[in-house]
């Protein structure tokens, strides 16, 4: 027998096509269309924003997420609050979705370790700035859920460059042998800073890679909010139930520089991009939403500000902690300071 | 009972997993067959599969998915077969499991143990008598521990399980069923970051830890012989470092010699002598000593007796340092 | 769409029954068949005189390959004698049929350094201990030949416990990304020490990972020579041509403990074995060869006489090696010796 | 024409190219874009893309293939993109780099060059300030450069590429476009193994290399204005390390201050300082101090200022060793 990568279409699930019609059931009411809608739009003004900020020099490197809206609030929408949630730097929407403050975003932004002290009722592990090594965490969480009898399960976030990395490997070997409750969520948005995706593996998709673990794959438009949802949701619900892990590559495009401090002109062609404009996450979905009568341009103006005064108020907040002191530096090692760290403090405190 | 430090550990890790629920038993082969050394013997039937899983062979993954874990409120022991195979973890162990505290300010912590079976002297094969615990102790974050005796490997095991963060348990290969000890019914915990004066002595300090311990017990007893009264410390816990009873030692013999079978350049005994070095140059009467493992391969069997200190080596360095004196 | 791991079956390709019956074409001429026949009674005769030296102390610990010998023969048989070959601390009789001088292999088993020095024509690299990390170098070495405008390509040994490592992953996915001459094969002996395959991964087979890659995958039964080496031949053409990389996995079973520290009967029930008896992959030859008049007991008797005496012979020049000096023990680091590594050389040749 | 360490590194790349067919520059991000610092701009239009190669995200296999193609008779030169994201790649760096030499005896060898970028100061995020040296210094096999000015770093690169073992390079991140120099048409080779002494002095001997350079020249401009003689030694090789010009230096002198960015237990310095305590200690007037990090996690942005030793520090260390001296 011999086993070929071209056993099946790469076809790409889609339920709202780019110029906003339905080609398949919508998965959602009006009502969650509409939350997804202004999630979108604050996760845009949030993005745009920080990318000013940077430009500002009140933020440290910035990866936007242009483009990846509704690959990361479609997800992010089927969980249930206290779900674990372990994703990359580039997936500020999703978390703020899952509860993770948008000031500690900016604040972990700003270069403030306070960044990562997400509220205690919130299961979001901070951004994960290493390429791969956080998948397995999701597996150890969902696994550790089932053995405390929990229903939580755990959804990861991670880029086409990560899946090449040993750690996706063997994260989706171990969840997929211990039928851990974990989804795998890969944004496929083309590149991995200078790396095509078409470099990065000799697959046509990576949703197949997940035949390798005797995992479920599933592609959809990444850029497609009801699909993305709608493969999440089973995802999650086979994972909820003890059916194991799934593989979902939401196909999608970054729109803007890998982050600030990248230069896409080395790389790719503005041509590209400008394809990806017309398959814009957000627009197609107002399009929707408008058709339906549930969009127009005064609660698109209301939204706008509502994001706007959010993203204002999470920046005040950021910018205003008193920066860290020596003792939050040294006392954050362990839970109990240990004999040389107190006694490096009190260096550090004597030092001119 | 008289018990060997393989015995006591499968003792803390049995008595571990009955007393905490939280606890769970991970890595290749600690399930069935019990584990290469039998450390893990037993343990599956005992407490389930569930608790005392066998996974594949991916150390990456089991470091990962134990932390993940550890986030989650378990107390994870994962095992890594032997140090040469821990390698391919320690990304995981420096980048996730030693920081997560730190990066979420104590909202998320990792309170596992990561168990490895550490040094030579079993003419293995490469790879399979590393000592780089040096690795471990630069790494901020981790607690990392070496018992040389059975009741310190009861004791430092169970108190590393119970630790709110993570912590390396070096486990001496060559002393698995070397060093014998009465335990207790009740074993107590020990401490971590408290050394062992395990001898008291005036004319020199002999500071060693794990595996070399009994060639460091043998030359100790020669030395008496020879009229130089030694001060054996056993470290015992390499992270937090027992500053305080190294440098006591050192100010009240004036001399000390600094035992392990790492490479030299910067392994942990460089550490040791650059704190002496830093507090208590003044006492000193003669150089600080390191007696070491060279800085090759650990070499096969054939070879080994070219690597690994000796008492011999130990006895010598400890004379020279004694007559070297001012 | 939805990928799932159960797109193809997991047929395994055979030529010659374990009852000796050909299926399909033989992919060899009568002569060949003899040789390798004869290289497999070797390889056996080798393996157990192993095993019985490690009883009597004369080795260290041993991982017979007892079973597997169709798996190893019949896919060297398929490389030219420059090709390299990158295998584990189980691939012995794979390693020896391409020139790796047996008297090396016994005496790193003695636990001589010297059993790593392979002799300068020989592109057989030291035998693997870690598992895993050995595949990527068979990426590098026949990526570089490609460079260096040769046509050798290289074919790399692991078991099925090795494709949970990280490396196997990234080994396979840069092989197929850069279309390198590389030839990986797994030796699905069922068992990674005591894990069984079906706790290793929840895939069906081994050969069906290679679709994650892009590349081809062949599962075939390991304990058939004709088929094992057909398939490799087919895969090594590919590599040389400059099609790529291709999986093979063989099936086969570990007759004996993992190592001469193991007990077996801690994980696995002898029925088990009972049932492998019946495949033996040397029987199967002898009785094709013996149909076709190529066998009978004379000869049998010559090369199992041949095969003591040249085992014989290595074992004899191996335990002969002086022991290492410790000029060897530093010298080897480094191409000339280090100042640190002189002195250090210097107080060991002190030392009481 | 004045060069920056930068440029440096990119010329000394450019021209091993160009001189030896069996060159390959490999990483992430390395080719297109000529890397995220700019270090391999321009090599792929000039040498072509089989010869500077993108590969995926994968540390582990760079440092794997890159391996490979050494045996197989090239020069690979790899990027590990931060010194963070290495640790992957520890595993085939410790486990079969720096040792096949020795498991082969001599019949093949690793001959590549494994360029880090390193250290802190960039206000970077997580796992981009590492200083994580001592791990590779422990490694035996492995020699170990790290240049603070333009024209080491091109002759340090020039013979780490030609050297017949592998040797990583560790590039001083904030020095990159910090440190200018004129750079020769035909710039040299330098040595691996031969520290610089920088500065002669009489009262003490300051001790760094790479990227803490820059602090300890401006230190000592302040300690000669203050009246105290510095010796200024920047090591440049790690490993081998020069030990004659740290021994003969600190004979003189009578004093020494360690300088290094990493973490401080366990780290690079402490070996430095436990070879003067050996070879050199009845030369010491004073203790011999250690200026470094702290033995946390390197702190994100609005924190740097209190974990880099600053030249601050370094004065005041250096003041009160030569204060103290009996
Ligand atoms: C282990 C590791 N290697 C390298 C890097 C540097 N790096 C940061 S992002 C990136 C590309 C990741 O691409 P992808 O996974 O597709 O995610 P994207 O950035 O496109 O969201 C790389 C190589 C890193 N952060 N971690
Ligand atoms: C990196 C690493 N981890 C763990 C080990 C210990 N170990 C040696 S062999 C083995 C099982 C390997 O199984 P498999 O790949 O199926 O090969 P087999 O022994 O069956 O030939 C393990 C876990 C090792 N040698 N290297
Ligand atoms: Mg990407
Ligand atoms: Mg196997």
């Amino acid at each position: 027998m011999r086993f070929t990568g071209a056993l099946t279409s790469p076809r790409m699930r889609q339920i709202l096509t780019p110029s906003g019609a339905l080609v398949d059931e919508a998965p959602m009411d009006d009502a969650l269309a509409s939350r997804l809608y202004r999630a979108m739009v604050f996760a845009r003004t949030y993005d745009r924003k920080s990318m000013a900020l940077q430009k500002q020099g009140r933020l440290a490197t910035y990866a936007p997420f242009e483009g990846q809206e509704a690959a990361q609030a479609g997800s992010a929408a089927a969980l249930e609050v206290d779900d674990w949630m372990v994703g990359t730097y580039r997936d500020a929407a999703a978390m703020w979705m899952q509860a993770y403050p948008m000031e500690l975003l900016f604040a972990g932004r700003t270069g403030h370790e306070h960044g990562g002290r997400v509220p205690e009722h919130v299961n979001v592990l901070p951004p994960s700035i290493t390429v791969g090594g956080h998948m397995v965490h999701a597996v150890g969480l969902a696994w550790a859920e089932r053995l405390q009898g929990s229903s939580r399960i755990a959804l990861t976030y991670f880029g086409d460059g990560a899946t090449s990395e040993g750690d996706f490997h063997e994260a989706m070997n171990m969840a997929a042998v211990q039928k851990v409750g974990t989804v795998f969520v890969c944004q496929n948005n083309g590149w991995a800073i200078s790396l095509p995706t078409a470099e990065q593996t000799a697959t046509e998709t990576i949703a197949e890679k997940a035949i390798a673990y005797g995992m479920p794959g599933v592609r959809v438009d990444g850029n497609d909010v009801f699909a993305v949802y709608a493969a999440t949701r089973e995802a999650v619900g086979r994972a909820r139930s003890g059916e194991g892990p799934t593989l979902i590559e939401a196909v999608t495009y970054r729109m803007g520089p890998h982050t600030t401090a990248d230069d896409p002109g080395r790389y790719r062609s503005e041509a590209d991009r400008e394809e990806w404009v017309r398959r814009d996450p957000i627009e197609r979905l107002r399009v929707y939403l408008s058709e339906r009568g549930r969009w127009d341009e005064d609660w698109q103006m209301r939204i706008e500000e509502q994001a706007s005064s959010e993203v204002e108020r999470a920046i005040v907040l950021a910018e205003s902690l008193r920066a860290p002191e020596p003792e939050e530096m040294f006392g954050a090692m362990f839970a109990e300071i240990p004999p040389h760290l107190a006694e490096q403090l009190a260096e550090a405190k004597a030092a001119p | 009972m008289t018990t060997t430090i393989a015995q006591a550990l499968n003792r803390a890790l049995d008595d571990a997993l009955a007393a905490d629920d939280r606890v769970i038993v991970m890595g290749e082969d600690v399930g069935r067959t019990g584990g290469v050394f039998r450390i893990t013997d037993g343990l599956r039937d005992r407490h389930g599969g569930d608790r005392v899983v066998d996974t594949p062979v991916a150390e990456s993954g089991i470091a990962g998915v134990g932390f993940g874990m550890a986030v989650a409120g378990m107390r994870p022991v994962i095992e890594m077969q032997f140090m040469g195979f821990s390698y391919p973890a320690f990304d995981q162990i420096i980048n996730h499991v030693a920081r997560i505290r730190n990066r979420s300010r104590h909202r998320f912590s990792a309170p596992m143990v990561i168990r490895i079976p550490y040094g030579g002297g079993i003419g293995a094969a490469e790879h399979h008598s590393e000592s780089a615990e040096a690795i471990y102790v630069h790494t901020p974050g981790l607690k990392v521990v070496a018992p040389s005796r059975p009741s310190d490997a009861y004791g430092l095991m169970r108190s590393a399980i119970d630790d709110p963060d993570p912590v390396v348990v070096l486990e001496p290969i060559r002393l698995y069923r070397a060093v014998k000890e009465e335990l207790a019914d009740e074993p107590e915990f020990v401490n971590i970051g408290i050394a062992s004066v395990e001898n008291e002595g005036r004319d020199l300090s002999l500071i060693s830890y794990g595996a070399m311990m009994k060639e460091c017990r043998e030359a100790v007893k020669r030395l008496t012989d020879d009229g130089i009264s030694t001060e054996l410390i056993d470290l015992r816990t390499l992270t937090p470092l027992d500053t305080e009873a190294v440098l006591s030692s050192v100010r009240k013999t004036s001399r000390a010699v600094l035992v392990s079978e790492a490479p030299r350049t910067a392994g942990f005994m460089s550490e040791v002598s650059a704190l002496i070095s830093e507090r208590a140059i003044f006492s000193l009467s003669a150089p600080v000593r390191r007696v070491t493992g060279w800085d090759t391969v650990f070499p096969l069997k054939r070879s080994e007796h070219l690597y690994l200190p000796s008492t011999d080596r130990i006895v010598a360095a400890a004379r020279s340092t004694v007559e070297e004196s001012v």
